[in-house]
This record gives C-alpha cells, structure tokens and sequence, in this order.
C-alpha cells in the first residue's frame, strides 16, 4: 500500500478538481471540503510513511527509468508537500467562505486550485527532467486563470505578462532538457547527472538553460518584474497560494536540479552568482516592499526579496545552508500565506488596502492585524520563529565556509523587512480620532480571520519543530558542495 | 536533397526573422502560419511524420487560425505597436548581439551532438513488443510515459478555464452576421468538408497505432472540423455549457485517471496495463482523450463555456 | 569537418530569433509569436536529437515534441484569450510596474 | 515531581505567557475581569519566585533545556543572579500592574496594553533565566517587538515616530548581537552560561576574532543598556504612557542590556578573559563616558520624564561600570545598584506619572508648590532623588560607595573622580526640582490639593519605602547587597 501513496497524493487533488469542474457549481459546499480532507489526509499519510521508512519510490506504468517515469518521495519532496498540506488545507478554509456559494466563479476556483494542489505535489515528487517540464507548465497554467479571478479587467495584463514570462521560461527550460537529452539520452534525475558532468560545454550550456528558466519562474532578481501585479492582484487565497508555494515550486526544483544531477557542474563563481541574485532580491525587494502603497503590493515584493534567501544555498552548498535554505521555503510559506491571508480580510473590510489609510485598524481587524505581526517576525527572521530557525541556519554556512558577506546581507535583509513590516504595523496603530475608518464591508468572519492566525502561530510554531522536520528533509545530497 | 533541406531550412529562418520584426502585426502572424506549414515540411523531412501532422493540425493551422481571429477582434489602434512600442535601440541591438552569440553557441552545440546509442528511445524501440502498438511514438505517448500525457490533459483543461475566465469570446452568443457567410461556398464547405474532417479526424486516432497519427493529431482534426462549423455558422458559442459537454471536456483525464488508478490494486503500478488487454485499453483511452481534446480545442477557439446551434 | 546539418542551424536560428524577439518586442501578441518561434526551436532540437540517434527516430523526443505542442498551443490559446481582454480595455492601466 | 520542581523558571515565564494569551483571547469587553487577571497572574509569579528564591538558597539546580536544533537549545536556568533580576521584576510588576490598571482607567486598547505588558515581563523573566546567549538573544529580541506595541499605544504621531526610533536602535543593535552569536558559535560552538566562561584556551589563537565578538556583543546590549552613543531611543521612547516608562524604561529594557553585559562579562568571557585579552577599561571608560554625558544632559531638560529618562542613560552605566571594573568590590557595586536604581528610578516615573495624571504637569517649572498639594507623592520623589544623589543611608549611596571601594582596589583612581563628578551633576538636577516642590509657592489658580488616585500612590509608597529599606537594611542578610556577595563570591572563585 505505502507504495502508492506517492501516486495518491497526485491524484487525488487533481481528479477532485477535474470532477469539480465537471459537476459544478451544485456540489460547491460539500465537495471541495471532502476533497481538501482527502488531500491533507493522503499527505499527511506520505509524511508519516516517509519518515517511518524512508523515501518512496513509483515506477508510472510499471515501467523502470529510463524508459518510464519515476515518482520519488524523498526527504526533500515530502517536506513540500507536507508544506503544500498546510498551508493548502488552511487557505482552503479561508476558501471555503471566500469562494463558496457566495461567489458566481467558485467552481472555477476550486476545480483550478484541487488541480493546482495535484499539479504541485505531482512537480515535487517528480523524478524526470521531461515531466518535470509538464508538471511545471500544469502549475503556471493553473496560477494563471487563479489571477484572473479577481476579475479580468483588474488583472489581465499581470496575468499576461506573468504567462508571457512563464511561458518563456518553461521553453527555456525544455531547451536545456532536450540538449541533456542529447547528451545523455535519458531524463532521470539520477541518470543524466554523469552525462552532463562529462558533456563540457554542451553539458554546460543544458544547466544554463534550466537554470536560467527556473530563475524566470522562481521570480527570481532580475525577473522578478512579473510577480507583484500578479500576486498583489490575485485574490487573497490565491495571493497565498501562489507567494507560499508556486513561485517555491520552482526554486525547488533550483535545489533540486542543483544537488541532483547539476552537482557535478556547480562551479565556484556560478554559485557566488546565484548567491549574488539572491542578495540582490533580497535588498531590491526589500526596499521595494518598503515604498509599495498598497499593502498586498507590500506583501508581494516581500516574497521577492523573501525567496532571495533560498538562492543563499548556492554560494554555500554546505549541509547547514541546505537545511537553512529549505527551511526558510517552509517557513515563509506558513507566513507569507497568513499575510496574504490578512491582507485579504482588510480588503475584504476596507474595500481598499492603500497603507498610508489603515488608521485605527487595530480595534476592528485586531486579530487579523495580530495575525500580520506574528507573521511578520517570522518573515523578520527574529526568534523565535521558523524564519529565525533558517536565518540562523544560512548565518552559521555563511561564517562556517568564510563568506561572511552573505551573513551581511543575512542580517541587513531581516532588518529591511523589519522595515516593510512595522510599516504596515505603524500605519494600522496609528488612531483615527475623529471618526471610525469609511468601510464598504463587513467584519470579516471568524473562518476567514483563523486561518491566518493559525498560519501566522504555525509560522512561530516552526521556530521549535526544526529538529524532526529537517530529520525527515536528510542531510544534503551527497556529491554536491 | 540536400540543397532542397538547405533552402527549406533557409526559409524557416527568413520567415522566423520575418514573424519577430515584421512591421505590420498582421504579416507577422501570416508568416507565423507560412513559417509553421514550413516546419511540419521539414519535420516530415527529418523522419517525425507524426509531428509534422500535429504541426500542420495543431500549430499552424487550429492556432493560426486562433491568432488571425483574435488579431480580427482586436480594437483597430491595439492591432499595431502604437501603445506597445519595441525596445530602445540600445536594447534592441543588445538583445540582437545576445541573440546572435546564443544562437551560435547553440548551432556549434547542436553540430557537434553525438547521442548515445543506448538512449531511453532505443530501449523503447527494443520493447516495443511489450506496449501493444507498434508505433513508437504512441507507445511511449500511451504506455511507457502515459503520464506525461495524462498531466497534458490536465494543462488543456486548464488553459481553457483560463481562456474562459478572461471572458472574451471570439464566436459571439446571438446570431452572427459575419460578411461572406452568405457565400454560395458556405453550404458547401459546411455540408461536405466538415464530415470528411471528422472521417478523417477518426481515421488518425485509429491510425495512431500503426502508422503516423494519434489522439492529438484526430482530435486537432475533429476540433478543427469544429471550427470550420463555428467559422460557417452553423455552430455558435453559448454562455453556459452542458453537463454532457463538460463531460466530454474531462472524459479524456478522467478516464485516463480512473484506469491508472484502477491499476494500482491490480497491477501494482499506476497505469500498469494488464498484458493482453493492452491494446484495446490504449484504443479506448485514445478515442477519449481525443473527444476531449476535439472539444478543448474547439471551445479554446470560441472562447466560449459551450457551443450550441444558432436557430434559423 | 562536416558539413553543418542545415535543420541544425534552423533550430538554432530559431531560438536565437524566438529569444531576440521576447526582449525586444513589447506588443502583447508579438511576444506570443516569439514565444512560439522560440518553443518551435526547441521542438526542431528535439527531432534533430532524435533523428541522430543511431538506429532511427526515438520516440522519446518524439513524444516529448508531441506533448510539447498541445502544451504550447494550450497555453498561447489562453494567452490570446488574455491578449484580446488586455487591449480591449483602457489605456495604460497596470497594477504593477513596468520595469 | 523533580522534573516540574526543575522547571521552575519555565512555570516563571510561563505565568506571564499565559497571562497575556489570556487577556488577548479575551479582548477588550473583559474590563472587569481583566484586573484580576493580571493582578492573580502577577501574584502567582511572585509565589513562584518566592519559591525558586529559596530553593537557589538552599543550592537546588533549576534547568529546562529545550532543544530547537543539533547544538541550538533554549535554556532556562536559574541562578543566584538570575534571582536578582527575576526577585526584582517580580516585584515591580506586580507593583506597576496595580499602577498601570489606575493609570489607564478609562483609556482605549486595555486589552493591547496589558497583553503586550506581560509579554514583556514574560520576555524580560526569560531574559533573566536565559542559560546561553542564543537564549537571551531570542528573550531580548522578544522584548523588543513586545515593547513596540506600548511605545506606539497613544497612536499619534509623535509616539510612532518614537516606536521607529526606538526599532531603529534596538532591532539594529539585536542584529549586531546575532551577528555575534553566530561568530561565537562558530568559534566555539555553542555553550551555556557558565561562571568564568570556556573561552580561556582560545585566547592566544583568536584573540581578533574574540576581540571582535566582544565588540559586537556589547554593541548589541549596549543599545538596550543606553551606553552613549546608542541611547538615542530612551528619551525619545518617553512617549509611552507612565507605567511603561517606569518599569520598562526605568527597569525591564535598559536593565535586560544592562544584565546582558553582566552575562557576558561573567559567564561567557569571563574575568579573567577580560583581563588577558585587556577588555575592560574600555569597557569602564565608555561606560563613565555614559554616566558623565547622561547626567549633563539630565541637567538640560525641562520636561520631567525626560530628565528621568536621561538620568537613567546615565545610572544603568554604574552597572556597567561595575563589572568592567573587574574587581570584586565593584562588581558588588554595580550589580546591587541593579536593584537600587530600579527600586529607586521607578519610584521616580511614578511619581511623575502621578503628577502628569493628577495635575496634567509634565514640565520641571509646573512642578513649582507641588508638595503642598500632594504631599505623599513629593515624599517619594524626595526620597527618590535623594536616593539617585546617593545620600547615606539611601540605597544609591550603597552602590556608590562599593563602587568607590572597587576603584580603590582595583588602583583605577580615576573611576572615584567620576563617581563624584557624577554625584554632584545628580545634585545639580535633582536638587532645583526639590527646592521647586517644596519651596516655592503654587502658581496661580493652582493651588488646589489633590493628592493622587490610591491605586497610583500605593505603589509609589510601596517602592519608595522599598528603596529606602533596601539601603538602610543592606547589612542584613536577606538584603539584596547580601545576595549580590554570594554571587559575586561565585564569580571570582574559580
């Protein structure tokens, strides 16, 4: 049975949203809560059995690579998907009132989303550069119509624009997949590395290539220019969604690729590169959270600046920076969609989220508001909390290999977004004497303001849980650094 | 042969340049369409009939029809650069400079490519005994990497939601009164052209067994046929979509899923055919995945959540 | 020193001008057009790897070309949905930046 | 049962937590209940620590080690000068809580204001037990984000721009002092707190690089401690309401920086690291340095909290100057001053609270008459003031004068023309605000008496009267100066 637990965990988000879309709006109350359980269940099933007894493999079609595919759910792949669990499970409640009968396009949400969260666990449990390809390409077209549901006319060209350079990303990374191909003439992830170790320049060229195009779709420095329409513009479930895993999916598969079959290639100076990507999203995304007027705005150019720690790992490739990198995935996936979350319920209440008009907030949207702070020290890195847990991590790589720059931009990075955070905390605090602030809705409900705040608590809560979650994340990949 | 390949090759690339930096937004889209005709020529060439059907079907001709209506439905001002206006100079020949030195680095790379004779393809020619058909392209599209496939089904159904989600149909709900529907050629086309498409169109699913052809190649030619009725009005977009509609629209991934999923307590794997039923269950899956994608197609090009028969 | 394979330098061309277009054009469907310029040359590599295989067309690129259009089209099919709401609406609205 | 017993500082700094989880999942409308929340909370702590108290007498060994990571615990311990700390927060919250619930009677936001108040008791008590630096890192940044909310709670904007301000330095100086731990750690590896330190036989080698974690360590603490030139914060945070200032300003955040150097000097370096690695006249310089420019500026003010608040810039350094000095006299001085002067400081901001609540005076020439019309609240600031000059028997005279016998002893004569310059700048603020209370007549139209509101005198009386009993009683031996000779006895047998 453990066995098929991998194959599970695919399907059965993904044929939940099918049967979704299929049956519509009818079945909008009962089914998208039966489907969410399933999939936290069969989740939840994968990490216990992983943990238990180490890494699954399943061979689709009974077919062994190189001919077939394989899925394999080692350490690294169930963290995410454990992580897809969560933070998918909560924002599915928040959901659940969000896009429920109240909401004319709710099949579409759901149908997209169950699909979404299948495509997302199929891309993490991935053992194929080729399919790799196709689950990358099921996630960005399933994100896409997501933004959109804000309505078109709001969001359409960040939709556009963000299609336009996953689209481009994506070709750029099957062009890398089909000169390894070439090379090695296999697309399993533990075959082709040999091959494109030995296929100097060719060799080189396909990592460029996948490289290049996972940092499109990662939104990482310099191309991140597509992400905070989109994510800013998207409704608040799908701001989470997207800033907690989507965007992560591909610097996952950075990792991945990195530790993988690209090990043997990692250069010296490549890697310091990445790592300069990196500081650079950190310090750009940083200062432009800081100027953003709007608050999911605030929030979207956060996880630029927030995935720019990831790329951290490159430069560092020991085991504490491998450990601090994905952990920091984990936790800012927790806080980035609790503040996505709250964001939505001030928008929800305000009809606006322009920050400099948040005063006297604290008293209505007190526990979305405390949601945002709790979050927020997370995504500050200060203790205690599961971005802490990461900072810390990536601080002691940094000093441990001698590249005390990176513990530079470390500390600088937690102080910026100490800034963009207080900010936002600032303006909310401040009194509004005279009158109470012009609302258009109502308070939002208690199912739409717990999510955040357990995420936000759950993001704190990761501060103490290091030691069994990176137990099951393994050590570093062997052959890398 | 060799000068036919050279200038045919000669050509793509002029008509690529073409396509990229026409002046006029219309040309370029036409010589998108001339430059993918040309593609699927030299594919045919380069020992891929499969895919030069495909590119003939699907990339040049459902898409290229997709790209000139959409250019037809935009605002007259939208259709040129006026609001979107190239790069800078500096960018354009710097990106040009990029270009070319990619470009080259890719043309040497390409060129001194040696693939391995003990590629994963040589292995599936080797057991193509063992995946029910014979052609190899459908034995891996089916058999050895169905999973590829099915999750492709998914980003079709995806890509629709998307497309319908943006709400902008390019077959209107009422009665459409296009110029030249009034043709005598119109009756013509509707009555006879269309019913040979779906012969056709059915012809290649089945085919896709044996010799060149397939789901994907059936199923473009059957939305085409649909898309020929849309274009003749004899088909017309409706804003909401049957439930046998949607059905068909996920009878492709459902199957698919369900027959993987069913395999699992059976065969141990997902999609693990049983031996001996092989081929009539890769028969089915195909006619559906077909149906599905001939109906995907269709509404990707109408835009619309259903299609219905105008009334006369 | 052979003789380059002409479909090779198309391929390349292909990307070169597929790529050349993406950064310098900004017109929406432009940038479709050029997207799938540049997908066209990855799928001509990927039949040219299959081609040289030595003992005939793999399949495997094959099939990945053939998967490899469906996604193409689907996603420039939606894009085009996206193109022809984009530029119906007003001018200059964008909630993000540009650049 | 032994391991509950063992966990005491845990159950310490838990009552606090919870008492603020409480009062947040309540909300607001609780208005009733909500005193007795805090005030059973804040008994219940001092029940506790009553307990610890005499089991840290009798030599029980209180330790909770949490493990967050392979090397990376959280550990609570306690300590005889952890009791210090612990014993005199105890007190003074419950003393403030009483105060605070009389100050803020009919002001908005309750619900945030005492949440996040006993946050910060919650994170200055973990401060106290901290076993390791990542520990106290991890409390004393807690302390920052706690405190923001009650800098920031007027909500206007002079209170927000002093809650930036105040980020500024203090989030900026955590930093530094994780960059600190991160370098100490990776030098060492991780360690607890320990009497003398284990970094002696890394001297020779990594004197540079211990140099350097010195310097960023004190950097980090020396924010919150308000050494000059990081005191910016502390009169511009004065924006608070009166009772943040009086325990938070005046005792929890500058004594948490004041106590993190205390750790440092003792328990990571150690005395005689300091002394190889010639650590702590620079330490005693920057230090007087602080106390001589505090007190000047104190003489420059006109509003009263910020003469306060520039008094304490200048106090805490006595700490400070205390353990740099690296003598046992001293070390006695500075750490009993640690209970002085928050005994003694806090009596002072509650009294001016007492004033600006009362009356509305919040400048030095309002406070013209004031004796006449609250006579109790002016006994108190007297015996503050005096007790801050360091007149005998008054508790600043105690410290004052273990200081001197330090100086002496340790040959650093210069420190004893610091100490007295220092007496005699607190003579020269302190002493005109007396004279105007006591001797010069109401203005006009002012004189009506009005004592304050019982809830605000209470505590006042009760610190005051605690101040003067802890230096008339200081040769007893349950007095605080008997307490601080054990530790230091400790401290300096090896």
């Amino acid at each position: 049975m453990t066995e098929w637990v991998p194959v599970l965990v695919v399907f059965v988000p993904f044929l939940a949203g099918v049967v979704q879309f299929m049956a519509g709006r009818r079945v909008i109350a009962w089914w998208p809560v039966l489907a969410s359980v399933a999939t936290v269940a069969v989740s939840l099933w994968l990490t216990f059995a992983v943990a238990a007894g180490g890494g699954i493999e399943h061979f689709m079609g009974g077919w062994q690579p190189p001919l077939g595919i394989a899925l394999r759910a080692d350490g690294l792949a169930t963290v995410m998907i454990l992580l897809t669990a969560v933070v998918g499970g909560l924002v599915s409640v928040y959901a659940l009132e969000a896009h429920g009968t109240g909401d004319p396009r709710a099949s579409h949400f759901w149908a997209l989303w169950l699909m979404l969260w299948g495509s997302l666990n199929a891309l993490f449990l991935s053992a194929d550069l080729f399919n790799i390809y196709v689950t990358l390409e099921l996630v960005t077209l399933a994100a896409i119509p997501l933004v959109l549901l804000a309505g078109p006319e709001k969001t359409v060209t960040a939709a556009l624009r963000y299609l336009q350079f996953a689209l481009f990303g994506s070709l750029l990374y099957l062009a890398g997949v089909a000169l390894t191909y070439g090379l090695a003439g296999s697309l399993d992830l533990a075959l082709v590395g040999p091959a494109l170790t030995d296929g100097g320049i060719t060799g080189a060229v396909a990592a460029t290539c996948m490289v290049v195009g996972l940092l499109v779709k990662a939104a990482v420095f310099p191309f991140h220019v597509w992400l905070p329409a989109a994510h800013g513009g998207a409704p608040a479930a799908v701001s989470a969604i997207l800033s907690a895993l989507v965007v992560k999916a591909a610097v996952y598969l950075l990792l991945r690729l990195w530790t993988g079959p690209l090990a043997g290639l990692a250069d010296g100076l490549v890697a310091q590169l990445m790592g300069a990507l990196g500081a650079a999203a950190i310090l750009y995304g940083s200062i432009q959270a800081f100027r953003q007027e709007r608050l999911k705005l605030v929030v979207a150019y956060s996880t630029v600046a927030q995935l720019g720690y990831m790329l951290l790992f490159f430069p560092m490739a020991v085991a504490q920076a491998w450990e601090g990198a994905v952990y920091h995935g984990l936790s800012h996936g927790v806080a980035k969609a609790a503040l996505f979350l709250a964001a939505g319920n001030v928008l929800v209440y305000l009809g606006h989220d322009r920050v400099r008009d948040l005063k006297g907030l604290d008293r209505s949207l007190s526990v979305s508001l405390l949601a945002f702070g709790i979050a927020g020290v997370s995504i500050m890195g200060l203790p205690p909390s599961g971005g802490f847990i990461a900072k810390w991590l990536l601080l002691r790589a940094s000093l441990e290999t001698g590249q005390w720059w990176w513990a530079v931009v470390l500390i600088s990075g937690g102080l910026l977004a100490a800034a963009y955070i207080f900010r936002v905390l600032r303006y909310a605090f401040l009194q509004a004497p005279d009158r109470p602030p012009a609302t258009t809705g109502p308070i939002p409900p208690p199912i739409m303001a717990l999510p955040a705040t357990l995420l936000a608590l759950l993001a704190i809560a990761l501060g103490f849980t290091a030691a069994p979650l990176l137990a099951l994340l393994g050590g570093l990949p062997e052959g890398t650094g | 042969m060799i000068l036919f390949d050279g200038v045919l090759a000669l050509l793509i690339v002029v008509l690529a340049w073409r396509c990229v930096t026409a002046g006029d937004l219309y040309l370029g889209i036409v010589v998108f369409i001339v430059m993918g005709l040309m593609l699927a020529l030299s594919w045919a060439r380069l020992d891929a009939p499969d895919l030069a059907l495909a590119e003939a079907a699907i990339g040049a001709g459902l898409l290229g029809v997709l790209l000139l209506s959409t250019w037809r439905a935009l605002p007259g001002h939208r259709r040129q650069d006026r609001d979107h206006p190239p790069a800078r100079k500096a960018v354009r020949w710097l990106a040009g400079v990029a270009s070319v030195a990619f470009g080259l680095v890719m043309a040497a790379l390409l060129h001194a490519l040696q693939p391995d004779e003990d590629a994963a393809g040589a292995l599936a020619l080797g057991r193509l005994t063992e995946a029910g058909v014979e052609q190899p392209v459908t034995a891996v599209l089916l058999n050895f990497r169905s999973y590829d496939t099915l999750l492709e089904m998914g980003v079709l159904l995806m890509a629709l939601i998307g497309a319908l989600l943006a709400r902008t149909p390019l077959a209107p709900y009422g009665a459409a009164t296009d110029d030249g529907t009034d043709s005598p050629l119109i009756p013509v086309l509707a009555t006879t052209f269309t019913p040979l498409l779906l012969l056709v169109g059915a012809f290649l699913v089945w085919a896709g067994a044996y010799g060149p052809g397939g789901a994907f190649q059936g199923g473009a030619v059957l939305g085409g046929a649909g898309v020929v009725l849309v274009l003749c009005n004899r088909l017309q977009g409706a804003p909401e979509a049957g439930i046998l509609l949607r059905l068909l629209l996920v009878l492709g991934v459902k199957v698919f899923i369900l027959a993987g999923l069913l395999m699992l307590p059976l065969e141990g794997a997902f999609m693990a055919y049983p031996p001996g039923l092989t081929y009539p269950i890769m028969i089915a899956i195909e006619f559906c995945l077909a149906t599905s994608i001939a109906v995907s197609l269709l509404l990707l090009f109408t835009g619309t959540h259903g299609v219905r028969v105008p009334e006369r | 020193m052979t003789l380059p394979d002409p479909f090779a330098l198309a391929a390349a061309a292909l990307l070169a001008l597929g790529f050349y277009g993406f950064v310098v054009q900004r017109h929406p469907l432009r940038r479709l057009l050029a997207i799938n310029v540049f997908g066209n040359g990855v799928f001509m590599t990927l039949i040219l790897v299959a081609r040289w295989m030595p003992g005939g067309p793999d399949p495997i690129p094959h099939a990945m070309v053939l998967t490899g259009i469906v996604i193409a089209v689907s996603a420039t099919a939606m894009g085009l949905a996206l193109v022809r709401r984009d530029l119906r609406q007003g001018d200059g609205k964008d909630g993000g930046d540009r650049d | 049962m032994t391991g509950i017993y063992e966990a005491m500082p845990l159950w310490v700094l838990m009552t606090s937590l919870v008492t603020a989880l409480i009062i947040f999942t309540a909300g607001e409308p609780w208005h009733r209940l909500r005193p007795v929340i805090n005030l059973v909370g804040a008994s219940v702590k001092l029940a506790l620590v009553g307990v610890m108290l005499w089991g840290v007498q009798l030599g029980h060994a209180f330790m909770v080690r949490i493990p967050l990571l392979p090397g990376l615990d959280i550990v609570l311990h306690a300590d005889a000068l952890t009791m210090l700390f612990v014993t005199l927060s105890a007190i003074l919250w419950l003393a403030t809580t009483i105060y605070a619930i009389a100050y803020l009677e009919h002001a908005p936001n309750r619900a945030r204001f005492f949440g996040f108040f006993s946050l910060c008791v919650a994170a200055t008590m973990g401060i106290a037990s901290a076993g390791n630096l990542l520990t106290f890192f991890i409390f004393y940044e807690m302390l920052t984000l706690a405190t923001w909310p009650l800098v920031v709670h007027r909500g206007v904007p002079k209170s927000m721009n002093a809650g930036r301000i105040y980020l500024q330095y203090t989030l900026g100086g955590g930093a530094v002092f994780l960059l600190g731990i991160a370098l100490l750690y990776t030098l060492a590896g991780p360690s607890d707190f320990i009497a003398g330190g284990e970094l002696l036989h890394l001297a020779d080698e990594h004197a540079g690089a211990l140099t350097l974690i010195f310097l960023l360590l004190v950097a980090g603490t020396g924010v919150k401690a308000a050494l000059v030139p990081l005191h910016g914060w502390l009169p511009v945070a004065m924006a608070a309401p009166a009772p943040v200032s009086a325990l938070l300003h005046a005792v929890a955040v500058v004594k948490a920086g004041a106590f993190g150097i205390v750790r440092i000097v003792y328990d990571v370096f150690g005395i005689e690291l300091m002394a190889l690695l010639d650590l702590g006249t620079p330490l005693a310089v920057i230090a007087s340095v602080t106390i001589i420019y505090g007190s000047l500026l104190a003489i420059r003010q006109t509003d009263l909290k910020r003469r306060l608040a520039y008094s304490t810039v200048s106090q805490v350094s006595y700490i400070t100057l205390g353990v740099a000095l690296g003598s046992p006299l001293a070390s006695i001085g500075g750490l009993v001053h640690l209970v002085h002067q928050g005994l003694t400081k806090i009596t002072l901001f509650f009294c001016a609270g007492a004033y600006a609540e009362t009356h509305g005076i919040h400048r030095i020439d309002e406070l013209d008459g004031i004796g006449r019309r609250m006579p109790w609240t002016t006994a108190m600031l007297t015996l503050g003031a005096l007790g801050m000059i360091g007149v005998p028997p008054l508790a600043g005279f105690v410290s004052k004068w273990y200081l001197g016998l330090g100086a002496v002893a340790a040959e650093q004569y210069w420190i004893i023309a610091v100490l007295l310059a220092s007496t005699v700048l607190n003579a020269i603020y302190f002493l005109p605000l007396l004279h105007r209370a006591w001797f010069r007549p109401p203005r006009q139209g002012e004189a009506d008496p009005g004592e304050a509101h019982p809830g605000l005198l209470g505590p006042t009386l009760f610190t005051g009267l605690a101040a003067v009993g802890t230096g008339l009683f200081a040769g007893f031996g349950w007095s605080p100066l008997a307490w601080v000779e054990v530790i230091v006895t400790r401290e300096y047998t090896p």
